[in-house]
C-alpha cells in the first residue's frame, strides 16, 4: 500500500507534503487554463476520476493477501497533468468515505502517487515520439506496461524515502514495503499495458499522451 | 468484487454531533486529527484515542460499522506494527528463535497504531454524522476552490454509477467463466474490462457535460443551502480546538 | 401558427467523418407534439442535440422562434428549449434531488425564492413532493426518469426536447409518463419534440410525425405515416399494434379507409362505421380471405428466417 | 417433461437490506420459452443471476437439471445457462468480436479448433459472419445486442437467460431478435427464459408467464396472466394492444372468451368465430355499448390525471 496512514508522518513531512500538494495544484489548474477554459474539463475530469477511483477498488489476490491496484501510471497517461488535481480529489474520497490512507497525509500521498503519474505521462509522451511506431496498438501497449511499472516503483521509492526521513531505524520497515510492492510492480505493469492497448485500438482520442484533445 | 462507499449511511441519526454546525464541525474535528497525529507521547496519544472513542460514542454510529472501515488502516498499521516491534533497533525484551522484540520498537509502534486508529475513528464524528453532499457545500462555504470542490461533487456521484457499471461488467465476465487469478491472461482480461470502464465513462463524462450545458452550466454551480451557525456551535468548536490543543500542552505537566 | 423550431438544410458530421445528418429540414409550430421516429443510428439524439445549440453545425441553420441559434448566446436558448437525455443517469449529476432540479434555474440567474417555487411546483407536476432529499443514485429507474423530466421542467422552457422517454420503463410507468407530457402540452401549452422508438405510444404522444434516417424521409400525421408500409419497412419501422389489427378486419370485410392507431380511435372508428352502416357491421369470411390474410402476415414479417 | 430449472423458497436480500426477492418459486421445463414479468426493480434481474450461480443465497435452493447449483462449481453450471445481460456494453469488453465470442468457450477450457468452430457458428446463427474483426463497442446498438446474444451462445448452453432482450431496439430489430429467439428454441431445443417489459412482446416469446414481483404473484399461459386486469394493474403491468382491441369489440359484441393476444391469434379468433357463427359476425351499437366502453377506457387508463 502506498498509502501512508495517518499518525506515522512527522509535522515537518506533513507539512511539506501539503506545501508541495498545493503548489502542484495550483500550478496544473493554471497552465491547463492557459491553454483554454477549463470549464468542460471540470465535469470531465470528474468522471475520469470516479473510473479511476472504482477501478482501484479492484482486489487481486498474491498469495494469502489481496492488493488493490494503484493505477498512477494510466492516470498519468490517460490524464496528462491534470492526473494531480485528479488524484488528489481521488484520496480525499478515499480517506473520507473507505478510510485509506488518512486525512492529514493527503498531501504526502498526493506527492507519493502524483509525481510518478507526471512522470509515466512524460514517459509515455516521449517514448511515442522516439520510438518508430510499427503497430500503434502493441506499442501502446509496451509503453503502457513499461509506464504502468515504472510508475509503482517511484510511487513506493517516494513512499520509502518518506518514511527514511523517520530516521534509519525504520530500515526493516522500508525494506519489507519494497518487498511487497514487487508482484505489484508485475501486475499493475500487466494491467496497464493491456488498458492502453484497448484504449489505442477502441477510444485512442481518450488517450491524452498521444497527442489527442487533451494535453 | 467492489464495495460500495457509504460513510454516510447513519448521517440521519440524531446527536449532539448531527446537530453541530458543518463548517464549525470540519474546522473542530480537523484541528483535533491534526493533533492527534502528532502527539508524541504514548499516555497523551491514549487520552487521544479516548477522546476519539467517546466523540464516537456521541455521535451514536454503531460499533461494527465503523470496524468494518478499518480493516485498511489496521492492516497497513499492524504490519508496521510488527515489523517495527521486531526490527527497531534497542532494548530486547523477548526473543523468537531468531527474531528479538525490542522495548523502543513496541513503543513506537503502539505510538503509530494509537495515533493512526484515533484518526480513523475520529473521521466517523466529522464526516459520518452529515450527509457527504453537506460535507461538500461545507467546504464550499469555507472557500475551498471551486473547482476542486466541484470535481469532488461530480466525482462523488459518478463513483455510484460507475461502481453499478463495473459490477455489472464484472458479473457478465464471471457468468461467462471467468476467474480472477493471478495469470497473465486473466491480468489482460481485466485490462480490457477496466478499458471498458473507461470507455463508457468517457463516453458519459460527454453526456453529462451536454446534459450540464444545456441546463446552463458555465463553470460555477452554486447550491443553495440553509447552514445557520449559532452560539453553541462555536462553544463546540472552541471546546473541540481548546482540547486538541491541550494534548500538546499538556506534556510540561506531566512527570 | 408561430413556428417554435425552423431547421434548414442542416448537415452533421462527427469528427471521426460518421456522417449523422444529411440536409435536414423541419418546422415545429408552437404548441405542437412532434414525434421522430427512425432506425438505431439515424440520427435522432445527435439531432435534438442541434436544438438546443449543443451541437452546432456550420453547415445549416436553427431558428427557435425566429432566432437563429449561431447568433444568441446558449443562456438565452436554454431559456427556451429544454432537453431530457436518455439516460436519466447522464443527467442528475447532483448531490441531492433538490440541488438537481435547482440546478438549472439557478444558471438561469432566478433569485433563491424564486427557485424554490419553481422546484416545488416541478416536483408537484412529476409527483415526486417529498423526495427533495433524495440522492439521485438511490431512485429506482422509473423515478429517475421523472426526475430528470423535473430537473427541466424546473426551468419552464417553452419547447420540450425528449430523447426515449419511454424506454426500459414498466407499462404503467411508461402511461404516468404519456400522460404527464399530454397534460404539459395541453395545459401548459409547452411545445414537445420527442425522438422514440415506441411506434405504440406515438399516435397518443405526437400530433405530427417525422421519419428520419440521416435525412427526413417523410413527414405527416401518424395516419399518413403509418399507412406507408414501404417507407415504414425501408427505415426498420413498423405500425402500431392495432392498426395491425385493422387491416387483418379489413380482410374479414370491415371498411376503413384510414387505419386508426390507438386504441381511442379505434373506439371511434367502430362506432362511427356502425352507424354509418345502420347499426351493424358485418364480419365474413370469403374464398380470398385467407389469401388476404396470408399476404398480410408476410408484410408484417421483419425478420429474415435462418 | 423434465424440469430445466427448479427454484424453491429463494429468498435474496442485498447487502443494504433491500430485500429483493421472497419465497420465490418456479420450475421451467426442457424445451419451454417462458417469461418473467413485473415492474421496475422487482427482482427480475436480481432473479435471472441466481440461475447461473452468480449470486446465492442461502434461503432457498436453484436447481439446474436436478442438480443444485450450491454443489457444483460454476464452470459446470455456465455450461448449462447462458446469461444475456440487458445492456450490450456489460458484456462486450474485448477489443474485437472474435475475441469476445471466443472468451465463453476459452473460460470453458476449450481447444482452439473447437473455439474457432463455435465461433464460426454463433456468428452465422445471428447473421454476423463477416464481422470476427469489428471492434464490438463500433457496432450499432442492435448489432450489440444481436453480438451479445452471439458471444453467450458460443458456449452452447442448453437454457439461455436473456434480461429485456427487445429494450432499446427499433422496430425491425426487434422484431429481428424476437424471431431469433423463437427459431433457438424450436429448432435447437434451447429452454428460454426471459424477463422483460416489452408485454406486446410476450405472447410471441413465451409459452408461458410468471409474474414477479419481489415474490411469484402468478403463474400461467399468457392467455391467463393477460385476463386478469387486478394481477396486472396491482404490478404495474399492461395487456398487449390487441387484448385491448378485442376487449373492446367485446362491447361492441362480438364474443369471446379468451382474449388474443398477438396478431396471430387475433387471426385464429376471427376465423373461427366467423366459422362458428356461420360465416357472419354482426357488430352494433346498443345504449349500454357507450357505458362500456367508457368503463373500459377507465380500465386501462394507468395515469392519474393531475
Ligand atoms: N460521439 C460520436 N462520435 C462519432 N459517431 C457518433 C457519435 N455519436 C453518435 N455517432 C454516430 O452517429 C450516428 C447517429 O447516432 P445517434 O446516436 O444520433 O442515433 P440515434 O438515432 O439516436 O440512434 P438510437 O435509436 O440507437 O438511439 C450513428 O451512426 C452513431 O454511431
Ligand atoms: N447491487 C444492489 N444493491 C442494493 N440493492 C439493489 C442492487 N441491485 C438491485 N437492487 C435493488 O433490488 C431491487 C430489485 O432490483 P432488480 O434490478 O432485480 O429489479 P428489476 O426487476 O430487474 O427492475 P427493472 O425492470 O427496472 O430492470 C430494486 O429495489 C433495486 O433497487
Ligand atoms: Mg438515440
Ligand atoms: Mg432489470
Amino acid at each position: 500500500m502506498v498509502h501512508i496512514s495517518d499518525g506515522v508522518l512527522s509535522l515537518p513531512v506533513l507539512a511539506a507534503g501539503w506545501a508541495i500538494t498545493i503548489a502542484l495544484i495550483a500550478i496544473t489548474l493554471w497552465w491547463s487554463k492557459r491553454k483554454g477554459s477549463i470549464v468542460e474539463e471540470i465535469p470531465k475530469l470528474s468522471v475520469m476520476t470516479a473510473a479511476f477511483f472504482v477501478a482501484s477498488l479492484i482486489h487481486i489476490a498474491i498469495g494469502p493477501t489481496s492488493v488493490h491496484l494503484i493505477l498512477s501510471g494510466l492516470v498519468g497517461v490517460i490524464l496528462g497533468i491534470l492526473a494531480y488535481p485528479a488524484i488528489f480529489i481521488g484520496l480525499i474520497l478515499q480517506a473520507f468515505l473507505f478510510g485509506h490512507g488518512g486525512v492529514t497525509v493527503l498531501g504526502v500521498n498526493t506527492i507519493d502517487m502524483g509525481i510518478p503519474a507526471l512522470v509515466a505521462y512524460g514517459i509515455f509522451k516521449a517514448g511515442n515520439k522516439l520510438i518508430p511506431s510499427e503497430s500503434l496498438t502493441s506499442k501502446a501497449g509496451l509503453l503502457g506496461a513499461l509506464t504502468g511499472g515504472i510508475a509503482v516503483a517511484l510511487a513506493v521509492s517516494l513512499t520509502a524515502g518518506m518514511l527514511y526521513t523517520l530516521g534509519k531505524e525504520y530500515t526493516w520497515a522500508i525494506k519489507a514495503l519494497i518487498i511487497y510492492h514487487i508482484p505489484i510492480i508485475v501486475i499493475e505493469a500487466i494491467i496497464v499495458g493491456s488498458v492502453v492497448a484497448f484504449l489505442v485500438k477502441v477510444k485512442p482520442e481518450l488517450i491524452g499522451s498521444l497527442g489527442g484533445e487533451k494535453e | 468484487m467492489i464495495e460500495y462507499p457509504e460513510i454516510d449511511r447513519y448521517a440521519s441519526l440524531d446527536s449532539p454531533l448531527h446537530l453541530f454546525d458543518p463548517r464549525a464541525k470540519l474546522i473542530a474535528f480537523l484541528f483535533l486529527i491534526f493533533s492527534v497525529v502528532l502527539i508524541p507521547d504514548l499516555k497523551i496519544a491514549f487520552i487521544g484515542l479516548f477522546f476519539a472513542i467517546f466523540m464516537l460514542i456521541l455521535s451514536r454510529i454503531p460499533l461494527t460499522f465503523v470496524l468494518s472501515y478499518m480493516k485498511w488502516v489496521a492492516m497497513f498499521v499492524l504490519s508496521f506494527f510488527i515489523i517495527l516491534a521486531f526490527t527497531f533497533p534497542g532494548e530486547e525484551i523477548a526473543e523468537f528463535y531468531f527474531l528479538s522484540i525490542t522495548a523502543e520498537g513496541l513503543y513506537t509502534g503502539s505510538l503509530i497504531t494509537i495515533r493512526a486508529f484515533s484518526a480513523v475513528i475520529l473521521i466517523f464524528p466529522m464526516i459520518g454524522t452529515m450527509r457527504f453532499d453537506t460535507t461538500i457545500k461545507a467546504l464550499d462555504r469555507l472557500k475551498v476552490p471551486n473547482s476542486l470542490v466541484q470535481m469532488l461533487m461530480f466525482t462523488y456521484r459518478y463513483i455510484f454509477v460507475f461502481v453499478d457499471e463495473f459490477q455489472r461488467i464484472w458479473t457478465a465476465m464471471e457468468s461467462r467463466g471467468f476467474k480472477l487469478r493471478t495469470t497473465l491472461y486473466a491480468l489482460r482480461t481485466i485490462g480490457n474490462a477496466m478499458g471498458m470502464l473507461f470507455v463508457r465513462s468517457y463516453e458519459r463524462a460527454e453526456r453529462v457535460y451536454q446534459a450540464m450545458r444545456s441546463r446552463g452550466y458555465t463553470g460555477n454551480p452554486k447550491t443553495l443551502v440553509e447552514f445557520e451557525i449559532r452560539m453553541k456551535d462555536y462553544l463546540l468548536a472552541v471546546s473541540i480546538i481548546g482540547f486538541a490543543v491541550s494534548l500538546h500542552t499538556i506534556s510540561f505537566f506531566l512527570p | 401558427m408561430k413556428e417554435a423550431i425552423t431547421v434548414r438544410d442542416l448537415n452533421y458530421m462527427y469528427s471521426d467523418g460518421t456522417r449523422a445528418l444529411e440536409d435536414v429540414n423541419m418546422a415545429v409550430y408552437e404548441g405542437e407534439r412532434v414525434a421522430i421516429v427512425g432506425p438505431n443510428g439515424a440520427g435522432k439524439t445527435t439531432f435534438l442535440l442541434h436544438l438546443n445549440g449543443i451541437l452546432h453545425s456550420t453547415e445549416g441553420q436553427v431558428e427557435v422562434f425566429g432566432t437563429s441559434l449561431g447568433k444568441v448566446k446558449r443562456e438565452e436558448i436554454i431559456k427556451d428549449v429544454g432537453l431530457v437525455f436518455q439516460d436519466p443517469d447522464d443527467q442528475l449529476f447532483m448531490p441531492t434531488l433538490f440541488d438537481d432540479l435547482a440546478f438549472g434555474p439557478m444558471n438561469l440567474g432566478l433569485k433563491e425564492d424564486e427557485v424554490r417555487e419553481r422546484v416545488k411546483k416541478a416536483l408537484l407536476l412529476l409527483g415526486l413532493s417529498g423526495y427533495e432529499n433524495r440522492c439521485p443514485h438511490h431512485l429506482s429507474y422509473g423515478e429517475k426518469k421523472k426526475a430528470s423530466l423535473a430537473a427541466v421542467m424546473s426551468m419552464e422552457p417553452r419547447i420540450l426536447v425528449l430523447d426515449e422517454p419511454t424506454a426500459n420503463l414498466d407499462p404503467r410507468s411508461r402511461a404516468e409518463l404519456i400522460g404527464i407530457i399530454k397534460e404539459l402540452n395541453e395545459r401548459e401549452g409547452t411545445t414537445i419534440v420527442i425522438a422514440t422508438h415506441d411506434v405504440n405510444a406515438v399516435p397518443a404522444l405526437a400530433n405530427r410525425v417525422y421519419v428520419l434516417n440521416k435525412r427526413i424521409i417523410a413527414e405527416g400525421t401518424s395516419q399518413k405515416i403509418f399507412s406507408d408500409f414501404e417507407l415504414l419497412r425501408a427505415n426498420n419501422l413498423e405500425v402500431p399494434e392495432i392498426s395491425k389489427l385493422f387491416e387483418v378486419l379489413q380482410c374479414f370485410g370491415y371498411n376503413c379507409e384510414e387505419l386508426p392507431l390507438s386504441i381511442d380511435e379505434a373506439i371511434e372508428h367502430l362506432t362511427r362505421t356502425v352507424e354509418v352502416n345502420g347499426g351493424h357491421i358485418h364480419l365474413h369470411v370469403h374464398e380470398h380471405t385467407h389469401d388476404e390474410v396470408k399476404k398480410l402476415k408476410s408484410k408484417y414479417e421483419h425478420h429474415k428466417t435462418f
